[in-house]
C-alpha cells in the first residue's frame, strides 16, 4: 500500500551534465517499490510549485531502505531539486503505478531505453539479473555524455549496447538501429523499453515484427499520480477504436501492442 | 476512548446542509477523489463529512484528449471534459464500495440537455446510499449552441426544475464562478427548488507552450483551480451566503485549516477540498483533526457558530 | 554602437496600439507603477513601451481605509480605491516631470458617472506629452446603484462614446474580467469607438483574517493581481484577440518574459506589468531585454510576427 | 538612491526564542542606510510568498557593508527566513523610507521600544551616541525573555530602563509607566519611539503633555515599499481632518504631532 513519507535526503549528485541521482531513505517506500513504479515528490513546501513531481524508481535498496530516482532537470521543479543537499528532508509519496511483469521463467530479456527513459529500467534489470535472467540493454542518448545507467548496467553483469545520434560513442544513429540486428542474432523471451514516444512506437513496431512480447512505460503530465484527476490519460486500443486509461494508475507500464503511441 | 472520541464528545462538529446531515464539514469535491477508492490506503473515507464523486452522466464519456492538465501559479489547469463511465457502471461498480465503506455520498450530476439531468436524477433517485445529489451547471447546453446552464439565471433555474421534480434526495446545485452576478444565479437555482449551494467550480483559463507557441491543454481552455483561486471563492461564498436562505459549501483553493476557517466565516456551512488532495492525499482528514483541534483551543463548542461570523 | 543598441537594430520591438507608436510592447500597468518617478533608481522611463499611470479621477480622492492590500497565494488583493490628486494636480506635477523623462504617457481615467469621464477626457485633450488615455471602465456607476460601467456592454458602451467625442487621442479601453461574456463587452466598446483593449484588470476577490475573525481588508473585497490571475486573462485575451479588429494589450500575473510572450502568443500586441513591479522594480525593463534576446536568438526580426502566432 | 542588492548571509541567529538577528553583506545598502530606513526582502525565489516583506535596518556596519535587521518570526516569509543558512543569497531592495530626523543640537534624546518595535531605534542610537547625545532607552516587552537590544544598547553607553508587563524585569507595567518618571526627572530633547500603534499612542500623547517634540515609526501592510502601489496608507492630520500618506514613501518616520493612531 502505498505511502506519504518524509524522505531523507542520502545524496544528491550531478552524474552528468544536467542528470542527477537522487537518493532518499523511505523504508517504507522502499520496501514495496517495484521496478516500473514511480514515486512523486513534493518540491518545495509552498503553493509553487504547487503539484508533485513524479520520478521512476531508478535502484532501489530494500535492506537500507533507500531508493534512487535518475532526473533530469528540465524546468522549475527539477530545477529546485537540484539545489537541495544532503540531510534535507522531501515528502514523497509511494510507490506508485502498476509495475514492470517479470514473467517468471524469464530466460533472455532485452531493455531499450532512450535518454532519461533509463530511469525505469536500471532497477528493472537488476530485478531481472537476481532472477537469473541473461540481460542485455541498448541504451541510447544524442551524444556520448549524455548517456545513462551505463556504469550500473555494467556493474550487475548486463551487456549493454550503445547508440548515439552523432556517433560519439557506440553505433551512429537511433536505438532502433541497434536493436535490429540485436533481434535478428538471438532469440529473447521479453523486450521493455522507455523513452520518447516516438522512439517507443518504433520498438513496439520492430518487436511486433519480431513476434516479440514486450512492455513499455508511458509519460504525461501528472496531477495526483492516484488515478483520481483523471490528468494523466493515454489512449489504448479498444476493438477498431480507443479509450483513455490513467497512466498513473493502470500504468506507467503498458503492454506495447495495447498502447496507441502519440508520434 | 481514544483521544479523536474524547475531542469529538468535547465539540461539536455536525452541520446539516440542506438536508444532509454531514458529520463534519470537510467533504472532498467532485473530480478530485474520484470514487474514494483511490484515497483509502490515506483516509478513513467514513470520516470525511461526505464524498462528492467525479461528475457523472448519463452515457460514458471519453474525456478529452492530452495534455488534460498543466501547473499554474498556485494553481492548476484541467481539461478532463467529465471522462466518467457513465451512471450505470456508477452504481453498479463504485456505490456499492462506497456503501460497504459507510461513505457519505453526494453524486456530482452534469449533462448537456434538460432531459439528461431530469433522466439522471431519476435513476440515481432509486438508489441506496446516496445522500444527495450535486448538480453541476457548467456545462455546455448543447439546446443552446453550447453556453453554459450555469451562465445564465433561467437556465440554470430550468435544469435545478427539472432535478427537483425527480428526486426526494437534497439537491445541492454548483455554481459556475465565470459570471458577472453569481448572487444573481443562486437567487434564481435557490426559487427553483435548491436545498444548498456550493460554489465556486473552476475558473475558465489557459496557458500556452512558448516552446511549441500552442495551447498546452489539448481543449485550449481549461478550469482553473487550486489556491490560486481562493480569493474569488471566499468572495463569491460571501456573497451569496448573505443573499440566500439556504446553507452554502465552500469550494476553491483549500489546503489547510485555516483556508477551511477562512469560508466557514464567509458563511459556508461546509467546505469542500478539491486541488488539494492531489498535493497531499491525506489533507481532508488532517483539516477535520486540525478544526476539531482548533475549537478545543478556542473553547469553541459548536462549529456551526463560526458559520458568517465574518459578516459585517 | 552598445551592445543594446546592437540588439535593437537586428530586430523589431516597435509595436502600434491603435495608433499609439511604442518602442517596444512592454508596458507598466496602471496604479502599480505611480507616476514613474517613483521607479526612475530602477528603470529607464524612456525606455519602456508606455507608462500608464495611476488611475486619475476629475477631484483628488482619498481613497479606502487601511489595510488595503494582502497577499495571497500567488497574488494580491488591493483595495486601494483609486487614491489620486485628481487631474489638476496630475498635469501640474507629474506630466511635467514625465514629458522631461520622455517617457511615453498613457492616462488611466476613471469616474462615476458618464459625464465625469467626459470632461477628464476634455481636460486631459488639451494637454501635451499624452500618447493616449485608457479608460477603467471597472469604476462603480453611481447613477445604476454603484454597477460597475463594465459589466454590461450598453453601460460601457456609454462610457467611450463620450469619451470618444472629447478627444482625438488614442482611447484604449480596459476591461473587466468579472462577467460572464469578456467578448460581448469588447464588441460593444469597440463599436462605441475604441481603438485598442486592455484586459484584464482584477478579478474581485476577499480574505478573512481568522485571529479577528473579519475580512482582512477594510473594504471587505479587492482586487485580485499578480500571477495567480494569469491563466484567466490569458484566456480573455486569446478569445477577445480573435474577435475584435482592434489590437490587445494583455495584463494580469506577467512576472517575466515567458509570460509576456503568452500574452503576444495570444494575441496581445503590447503587454503591461502590474504587480510584477512590486516583486522587482526593474522588471520591465527585464523584460524587454529579455524579449529582445529572445527573438535575436530563435532569428525572428520582427515581433509582430508572434501576435497571434498560438491561434489555433 | 536605493537598489536591488543580491545580499549575502552572514549570520542569521536566533538571540531570544522567536526573534533572530539577520545579518547581510550589502554594501550598497549599507552605504546609504540611516537609522529608521527599512530594507524590503524578497523571501524565497517563487510565486509564493509573492510579495517582499519589510524590516528596519537594526544595525549597520558601513565599514564592512553589512546591515543587520531583527525580526519576529510571526507568519510564513518570516518563517522561511528563519530556516535560511550562512553563505545564502536574498534578494534585498533598500534602503526604504524617511529616516528618523536627528537634529544637530541633540543633547538628551529618549528612545522608547515596545518589543519588536526596538527593531529601528538601536542604530539610531548608535548614530546618536556617535554624535555625542545622552541616550535613555526604556525597553519594554511583555516578558523578561522578550526583551530585545539590551545588549547592544548597553555596549553602547545608552542608559537603558526596563518595563516588562509581567513585572519579570524591570518596572511591571507598560513602557508608559516608565516614561513618565523619565519625563518628570530630566530635560529631553527629543523622543523617539516604535511599538504597537497604541503604545505610539499614548507615548505621543504624554510627550505632547511635557511638550516634548518626537517622532514614531508606523506600520502597515506592504506591496512596492516605494511609493508606487498606495496599499501602506496611514492617516495624518490635515487642519480638522485628515488624509492618507504613504507609509513606505513618506514615511516610516513620523512626526509624533501628525499621525492619526489607530486606537
Ligand atoms: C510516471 C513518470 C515517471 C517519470 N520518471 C522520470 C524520471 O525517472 N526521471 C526524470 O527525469 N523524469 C521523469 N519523469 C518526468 C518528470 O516528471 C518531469 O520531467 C518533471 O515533472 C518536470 O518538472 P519541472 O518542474 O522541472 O518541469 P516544468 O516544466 O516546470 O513542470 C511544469 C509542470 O509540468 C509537469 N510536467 C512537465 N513535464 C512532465 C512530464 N514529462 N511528465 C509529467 N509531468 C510533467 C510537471 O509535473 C509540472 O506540473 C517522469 C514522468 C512520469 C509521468
Ligand atoms: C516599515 C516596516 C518595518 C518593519 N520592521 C520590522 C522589523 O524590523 N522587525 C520585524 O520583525 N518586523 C518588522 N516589520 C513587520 C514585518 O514586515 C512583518 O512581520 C512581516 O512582513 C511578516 O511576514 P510573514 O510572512 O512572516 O507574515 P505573514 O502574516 O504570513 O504575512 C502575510 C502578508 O502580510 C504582510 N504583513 C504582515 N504583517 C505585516 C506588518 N506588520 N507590516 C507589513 N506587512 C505585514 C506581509 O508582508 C505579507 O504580505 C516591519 C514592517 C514595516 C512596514
Ligand atoms: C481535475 C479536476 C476535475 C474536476 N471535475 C469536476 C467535476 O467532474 N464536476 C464538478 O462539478 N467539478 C469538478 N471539478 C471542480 C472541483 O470540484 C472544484 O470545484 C474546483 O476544483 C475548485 O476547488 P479546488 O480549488 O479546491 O480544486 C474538478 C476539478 C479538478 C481540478
Ligand atoms: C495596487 C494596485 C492598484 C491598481 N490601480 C489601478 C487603477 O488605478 N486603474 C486601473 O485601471 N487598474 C488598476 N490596477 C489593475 C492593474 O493595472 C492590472 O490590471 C492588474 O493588477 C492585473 O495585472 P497584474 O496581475 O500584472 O498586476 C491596480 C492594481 C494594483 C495591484
Ligand atoms: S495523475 Fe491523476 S489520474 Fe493520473
Ligand atoms: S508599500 Fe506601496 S506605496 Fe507603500
Amino acid at each position: 500500500m502505498s505511502l506519504v513519507e518524509q524522505a531523507v535526503i542520502i545524496r544528491n549528485e550531478e552524474i552528468v551534465p544536467g542528470y542527477l541521482e537522487l537518493e532518499l531513505r523511505a523504508p517504507g517506500i522502499a520496501r514495496q517499490a517495484l521496478p516500473g513504479q514511480f514515486i512523486n515528490i513534493r518540491v518545495g513546501s509552498t503553493l509553487d510549485p504547487l503539484l508533485r513531481r513524479p520520478f521512476s524508481v531508478y535502484d532501489n535498496d530494500k535492506n537500507a531502505g533507500d531508493i534512487t530516482i535518475l532526473y533530469k532537470v528540465v524546468g522549475r521543479g527539477t530545477g529546485m531539486m537540484a539545489e537541495l543537499d544532503m540531510g534535507e528532508t522531501l515528502d514523497v509519496l509511494g510507490p506508485l503505478g502498476r509495475p514492470f511483469s517479470l514473467p517468471e521463467n524469464l530466460q533472455r530479456v532485452v531493455l531499450v531505453g532512450g535518454g532519461v527513459g533509463m530511469a525505469p529500467l536500471v532497477y528493472l534489470a537488476r530485478v531481472s539479473c537476481e532472477r537469473g535472467a541473461a540481460v542485455t540493454a541498448l541504451v541510447g542518448a544524442r551524444t556520448a555524455s549524455e548517456l545513462l545507467g551505463l556504469n550500473h548496467l555494467r556493474g550487475m553483469g548486463v551487456k549493454v549496447m550503445v547508440t548515439t545520434d552523432d556517433g560519439s560513442q557506440g553505433i551512429q544513429g537511433q536505438v532502433t538501429d541497434g536493436l535490429e540486428p540485436l533481434l535478428t542474432e538471438s532469440d529473447y523471451d521479453f523486450i521493455y523499453c522507455c523513452g520518447p514516444e516516438p522512439m517507443m512506437a518504433r520498438v513496439a513496431d520492430m518487436a511486433h515484427r519480431y513476434g516479440l512480447k514486450g512492455e513499455v512505460a508511458l509519460e504525461e503530465n501528472m496531477a495526483c499520480g492516484i488515478g483520481a484527476c483523471l490528468g494523466c490519460a493515454h489512449r489504448v486500443k479498444q476493438g477498431q477504436d480507443y479509450s483513455y486509461v490513467q497512466i498513473c494508475h493502470e500504468g506507467p507500464v503498458f503492454s506495447m501492442s495495447e498502447v496507441v503511441f502519440d508520434v | 476512548m481514544s483521544e479523536r472520541n474524547q475531542v469529538q464528545a468535547e465539540v461539536n462538529m455536525e452541520v446539516n446542509l440542506g438536508g444532509i446531515a454531514l458529520a463534519n464539514p470537510v467533504t472532498v469535491a467532485s473530480g478530485t477523489f474520484g470514487y474514494g477508492r483511490e484515497y483509502e490506503a490515506y483516509v478513513d473515507l467514513a470520516r470525511l463529512g461526505a464524498i462528492i464523486v467525479k461528475g457523472t452522466t448519463l452515457e460514458p464519456r471519453a474525456g478529452n484528449p492530452t495534455p488534460r492538465i498543466i501547473e499554474t501559479p498556485a494553481g492548476m489547469l484541467n481539461a478532463v471534459g467529465l471522462q466518467n463511465p457513465g451512471v450505470d457502471v456508477f452504481i453498479q461498480e463504485h456505490l456499492p464500495y462506497l456503501r460497504e465503506k459507510q461513505a457519505t455520498v453526494i453524486v456530482n450530476i452534469a449533462g448537456n440537455t434538460v432531459e439528461e439531468y431530469a433522466r439522471l436524477t431519476a435513476i440515481l433517485d432509486k438508489q441506496d446510499g446516496i445522500a444527495g445529489l450535486e448538480v453541476n451547471i457548467s456545462c455546455p447546453n448543447v439546446e443552446k449552441g453550447g453556453l453554459q446552464f450555469g451562465t445564465d439565471p433561467n437556465t440554470a433555474a430550468g435544469v435545478v426544475a427539472a432535478v427537483r421534480q425527480n428526486t426526494s434526495l437534497p439537491v445541492i446545485v454548483k455554481l459556475s464562478p465565470n459570471v458577472t452576478d453569481v448572487v444573481a444565479i443562486a437567487r434564481a437555482v435557490v426559487e427553483a427548488g435548491a436545498d444548498a449551494l456550493s460554489l465556486i467550480n473552476t475558473l475558465l483559463g489557459m496557458a500556452i507552450d512558448i516552446e511549441t507557441r500552442r495551447p498546452v491543454l489539448a481543449n485550449i481552455f481549461g478550469g482553473l483551480s487550486g489556491p490560486a483561486i481562493k480569493p474569488v471563492a471566499l468572495r463569491m461564498v460571501y456573497q451569496v451566503a448573505r443573499e440566500v436562505e439556504v446553507p452554502i459549501m465552500g469550494v476553491g483553493g483549500i489546503v489547510n485549516w485555516q483556508d477551511a476557517l477562512e469560508f466557514i466565516l464567509a458563511g459556508a456551512t461546509a467546505v469542500s477540498i478539491g486541488t488539494g488532495n492531489f498535493i497531499n492525499p491525506g489533507i481532508s482528514e488532517q483539516i477535520i483533526d486540525d478544526l476539531e483541534n482548533y475549537l478545543v483551543e478556542q473553547g469553541i463548542r459548536d462549529i456551526r457558530q463560526l458559520i458568517g461570523a465574518a459578516w459585517l
